[in-house]
């Protein structure tokens, strides 16, 4: 296991290497108190999404694994968080190079000072439009996890996740949203993330389930959610930070904020029913995993209309979500024998996919008009521009996630051994126990004993105890 | 002394101990178990697919008693644990070699 | 159970009959950046109140129950957003008619743009406070759920809640709030919901909880909360929700808003101490669920008094809520022997009562001169027109509640069988358990087999487990 | 038991002896939009800190425990708020007394009201200065609790929290905060409360650790969390809503806000890392326990630094919070051998103290011109500052815990019985037990029995069951 | 009749069960315990200090046979259950004295 | 061979695993139960009414060892977990008929 560190460290200290002084500058040009106040807040709402993923994945593994994805969402918000101040956020927002990726001018956060950027927004800080993109680089990336939950080794997962986030989402960011970036060039309307966040993740994490293969047991029988209860609270914690997800894409508090956040609870609450109602009509029963399974679908799907439909629209591009991604994640993964653990592929690939299009469709310049019109508002071509955009994404996700981990396990292996499976990755990967004195009932506490030097010093003396 | 171990359905622990209760017992042990047997399992759905699960949720008491007291026990037990649905359980009996009170050492019948 | 889907489907099909073109204009009057991102952030602060409600509730029942009441709330944030959108803002909120209801002219938010309606709120996108009221309408349909938790057949709750929105909620909105409202016109003050959100549901769930009739095994032993620390974090949630929907009623960030946020604060920290205290004093020991208990029921008796209010007026109305609602919920509802499940009534509907009636003792327009001086005041005129909306309130909500739920009773049966009360909601009415391989213990997904034709299909080329 | 109640009876009555009229004016000057919503939303940030605090500490103590600590953590919630507004503002930031304490002039917030106070904060409503600053009164007291818990009587509790936070937090935000305040003349710079929170409350809990004496079995036996996801559900709050602590305190929507909010994120996730990283090189194992404590000791060091350093310096107090923090918790304690059951002196009075020593290292004006430059930009001066901050805050959170606490030991005993120990202070303290139904597995509720006139009358009249 | 009681693998539970049920056998009772013996227990981590875990999560069955059946679903679980690996655990013959089906009040071999 | 069934505190597990461990015995499984007895329940409280609970938490240990032992190790488990306070539990001891060792087939004796 200390052997498997040197990867990781090595490449902390890669990262440390690129340290600038990154003292940012005072405030010069003022900003819009509402606007920032706006921003910073749906920051924190975007953060707390991760966590709330985390939830939502925790409850849906089994028992023994629980801590494995928990640990794995909160370390990408670490380690996403370190290397987006170092150059992540250079490489997807710094001057371009080449409509391709950003340069590394802003590493360190040189030059990102708190007085407004206007080529991004010219009403909150610049620190501000920063921040509020990190998030959205932590929860693509956690997104993936649930893929290959239950399986990964914990220093490969590491790795990937760094070298992911560096080639893949940062670029991808680029090209949709950053200055002279080419997909945004074309033209193409991502307002919230649908193609750069949620088909990037989706793909990536189909491919990732396909090489690492399915867990132990898959097939034979169900692996079923040990806790439903802790996976509606995380899908209840991601339907409040979306409002900062998509609604804060309007980089100010005004009236094309409020329409994504319309956009946004409609489309949520329709796919919700949806997905509920084939369910129900599929298999006889209305279920709380189909309902904020539903919910998380539509909040995917809308996320790259919501700042440019109008409420009715919201509606139907959730009705579609809920049905199309509870047949994705019901008939197709049953036909095709993949084990993409936690639908990750169903829910974020094929709803995103659907979003992007469905922009195309339904777009219209009567909320936005610095937006285009859709199919639907006479403009065809907009949906061969979405189409362009998903398939590009779809393709880049697809052969960068192969390449990174095929490159990794050249060096190591993927997945974790036979034996750590059966155990659980709580215990073979992190040494802990997520139901300790709760589950096996008895207060096995009792019945630990202390490894040599690990125990306290006990002098009466010092800390005596009462009686 | 016999054991008299019986799996019955949870709803119906209460029923029992109070009946136990006017017998006159009071010390008994439970413990939470599922089984299977010939009551029919239920199902449950996942993402859209169906799973048929057959352990069922049951409760086991556990009672050691004086030889003698043995059928009026496990007439009793009978009488309070039966709903004539397949699932009303089993009551098993078995032989006790001795008993101890821990607190007080004592054995055999005065230890129960 | 396929049967019973005929209804819902029905009702979903003629919603979206109402369907309008739904188009929201582009901005045109600017709003104040910092009142819309205050109230955008309300919005999403009252939306994360309805899971924390599910949550609070959720500890409170039986495991066997946990997963149905959380279904509950969570379908009815899906079910009421979309009726909301579809008619429901426009019945409460669009043009009056006779004093009575909104028009139909508002459906599918036709009209409902991103400027600001002045009507309602001049400095605030119209869509903003579209939204901030929806909240509203979602958690008061909440509330009554516990009333009626752990016996109520799925399909049956779902025409009720639908029902109950419309022909209650709305049209007691539009009262109150609704311009030309009648309630509004006599100068009844009601700063955040005390009658149209506390009153109507506690009252309505009084009713159902009657009509229903007491849980099996109600009153042979008690019937405890499966798991406190679930509770608790709901109750967490609502009070931080809480400052959304008190402070954020104000529409926008002002002194009165904070002034909102101090009152709100304070009355649910006093109403925790003294129902603990008060349970001390009664039973020997301070509760934990005596704590959250009482939080909420300041923050319900505080709902309308919250912005008329100082400081001190605000320490007595949360003393006496959390009294009064303890004596409700141990003494009077034992005296009774009705099962409002969660208590409901004792704490909405005593609490919003006391709320509402101590807001015209101690409305003062020296905190709010849009306000009125209460009898402490000097205006003892206040207080009676208090009373007039809290009689009408609890008349209303109770007859409506009644006829809807007799009318449901003609075409189906309320209650689930006995039998799936016994085996427990979660299993019976969704085919789901909450704590799968938690409790029992037992790997149970061991134990199971899939039913023919939804095992995946297990092809070794196309998803090759490594091992 | 009910003897023990007096006590807090009399503190109850003899603070409300203390009530003024406090009817706040209505707003004159006008304050900012956009810094007032960002300041009352950052004020219901940092309250959900107090409750993610007790989820975190909760998921970290036995099973037999949680709901104490929980209902502490609760009931300061209540008890500071009240506290807050009837004299404790006034004492923090009233007219100041001798450089030393503000005086009773503004108790009952009389003389707090809607307009700003520009002595405070010239854009935002004086109410929204007071209820933020309430937020950090909270939860400094709540902290202290995970260094006595599953061990202290709920009584005294109580009377320890009243007078802490009477006699020891109040003058200290007075002395550091407060116009007039010594500290604050002397020039120490602490942005969000590195001293007055966290130096403050990891001293007292230290001192409050040693005179309680350790937990039974303690050292004999490890005594182990009983739900980690728990705590890892309260560190994300708690990292979600340090946003609002740190950012909050530019008291603004601006740069700075935007400045310290990117320090806090990028200090939390380095020091997650890094604790991570030293664990795993220590022991073998990379924990999930580890991740979320660095996350914590991040954000505790950064705190009082948040608002005075850029994004490097933010990397490298992190990094080092969190080594020193794991160093402080696994070799330190062990080797000293009190028992801070749940780290707080570890974390936050270690974390604290770096943090503090830190500002004056890493401080500079290039990015708050307001504030100073430390060591490192050429002010030794400043570090010297600082550590007469630190020193003073040590030795005067110490020895006024060390007071209080033997002045209630002559009165009562502060640990409880051992027997109450053994069976857990949920039951022994407060009559309740988090699991019930959930852990036992037995449907437990169907072997209670009422006590005498507790049960509902069952009247069939009244409440017809249906079946 | 005969009380089989087996100590075995959480993985193994099902395999048994199916070995069982293609025997005949449909009944059984299913207890989550905790055991130690040779295996080796884990190690946990908590805070920077290491601790040995060796109570080790099994499953225990309980089924009541006639005694004719013993030595064969001996054999049969035996054979299920085994990995050779220390920790497979332990099966015990214990003698019962007599069974009822609550549901029926039949007793003997006709109520297993 | 014989196997003692105990009855314990919670709190007492430890004590008693270490008696049995120096005295020889490492093979055990321990059992999460609720048991009543003549230990007093203790009181809930629940929205302003009371409860009495009657069934408390206990830990069940079960060990199978040769017949020669059971009077040591009956002894030795008596005092570890006595406290002379009521609740102290119970041991009962039974016949065994034989014993396997699922990993190599050894039975009997070999095989505890
Ligand atoms: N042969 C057996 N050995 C052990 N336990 C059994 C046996 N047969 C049944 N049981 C237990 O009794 C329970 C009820 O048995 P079942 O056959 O379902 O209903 P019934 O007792 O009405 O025929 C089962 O769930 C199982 O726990
Ligand atoms: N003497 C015994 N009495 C009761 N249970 C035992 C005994 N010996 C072993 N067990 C149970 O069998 C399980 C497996 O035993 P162990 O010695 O670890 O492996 P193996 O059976 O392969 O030698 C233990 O965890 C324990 O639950
Ligand atoms: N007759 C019995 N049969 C089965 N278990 C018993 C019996 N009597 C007592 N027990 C178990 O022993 C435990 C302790 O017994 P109790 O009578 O409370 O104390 P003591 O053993 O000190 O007299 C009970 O909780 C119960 O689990």
């Amino acid at each position: 296991m200390k052997k498997s560190l040197i990867g990781p460290v090595l490449l902390l200290a890669l990262m440390f290497l690129l340290l600038g002084p990154g003292v940012a500058g005072a405030s010069q040009a003022a900003a819009d108190t509402g606007d920032t106040a706006f921003i910073i807040i749906s920051s924190a709402l975007v953060l707390i999404m991760t966590p709330g993923l985390a939830l939502f994945y925790g409850g849906m593994v089994r028992r023994k694994n629980v801590l494995s994805i928990l640990m794995q969402c909160f370390i990408i918000m670490c380690l996403v968080s370190v290397q987006w101040v170092l150059f992540g956020y250079s490489l997807a927002f710094g001057p371009d190079l080449g409509h391709i990726t950003g340069s590394l001018k802003w590493a360190g956060l040189s030059g990102v000072g708190q007085s407004p950027f206007p080529g991004y927004s010219a009403t909150i800080p610049h620190q501000v439009f920063m921040l509020f993109q990190l998030m959205f680089a932590i929860i693509t990336a956690a997104l993936i996890t649930g893929s290959f939950a239950e399986r990964m080794r914990f220093p490969v997962f590491l790795v990937f996740v760094l070298l992911w986030t560096t080639f893949v989402y940062d670029p991808l960011a680029h090209w949709v949203w950053g200055i002279g970036g080419w997909l945004r060039n074309l033209g193409a309307l991502d307002f919230a993330g649908g193609t750069v966040v949620h088909i990037s993740s989706g793909v990536s994490g189909l491919i990732a389930a396909l090489i690492l293969g399915r867990r132990k047991g898959y097939g034979s029988g169900p692996i079923l959610p040990h806790y439903l209860p802790m996976t509606v609270l995380g899908a209840a914690l991601l339907w409040f930070g979306w409002f900062g997800f998509n609604a804060g894409s309007a980089l100010a508090a005004n009236g094309l904020a409020a329409s994504a956040f319309m956009t946004t609870n409609t489309a949520a609450a329709m796919a919700a029913l949806s997905w509920v109602f084939a369910e129900w009509l599929h298999h006889g029963k209305p279920t709380m995993l189909g309902a904020v399974s539903g919910g998380v679908a539509g909040l995917v799907a809308i996320t790259p209309a919501s700042g440019f439909v109008g409420p009715v629209s919201a509606l139907v591009i959730g009705l579609v979500a809920g049905i199309i991604c509870y047949l994705a994640v019901s008939v197709v993964k049953a036909r095709f024998g993949y084990d993409d653990s936690l639908d990750v592929f169903g829910v974020h690939g094929v709803g995103g996919t659907w979003g992007a299009l469905a922009t195309g469709l339904f777009a219209s310049t009567a909320v936005n008009p610095a937006g285009a019109n859709g199919l639907f508002y006479g403009n065809p071509s907009q949906l061969l521009i979405q189409l362009a955009g998903v398939l590009t994404t779809w393709v880049f996700a697809a052969v960068l996630t192969a390449v990174i981990l095929k490159a990794i396990s050249l060096v190591t292996q993927l997945r974790v051994s036979e034996e750590d499976e059966d155990q659980g990755l709580d215990l073979s990967q992190h040494g802990e126990d997520g139901f300790t004195d709760l589950v096996v009932g008895v207060p096995l506490t009792q019945s630990f004993s202390f490894t040599e030097e690990s125990a306290p010093v006990l002098k009466e003396s010092s800390a005596g105890v009462q009686h | 002394m016999t054991k008299i171990e019986c799996v019955l359905r949870p709803g119906k622990l209460e029923d029992v101990k109070n009946e136990l209760g006017k017998f006159g017992i009071k010390g008994m042990t439970v413990t939470q178990v599922i089984g299977c047997g010939l009551q029919k399992g239920y199902t449950e759905v996942y993402r859209g697919a169906e799973y048929n699960i057959n352990l069922i949720p049951k409760i086991k008491v556990e009672i050691v008693i004086r030889d003698e007291d043995v059928d009026k026990v496990v007439n009793l037990i009978s009488k309070a644990a039966r709903t004539e649905q397949t699932g009303d359980g089993k009551i098993f009996i078995y032989p006790v070699t001795s008993a101890v009170r821990i607190r007080t050492g004592e054995t055999g019948n005065d230890a129960i």
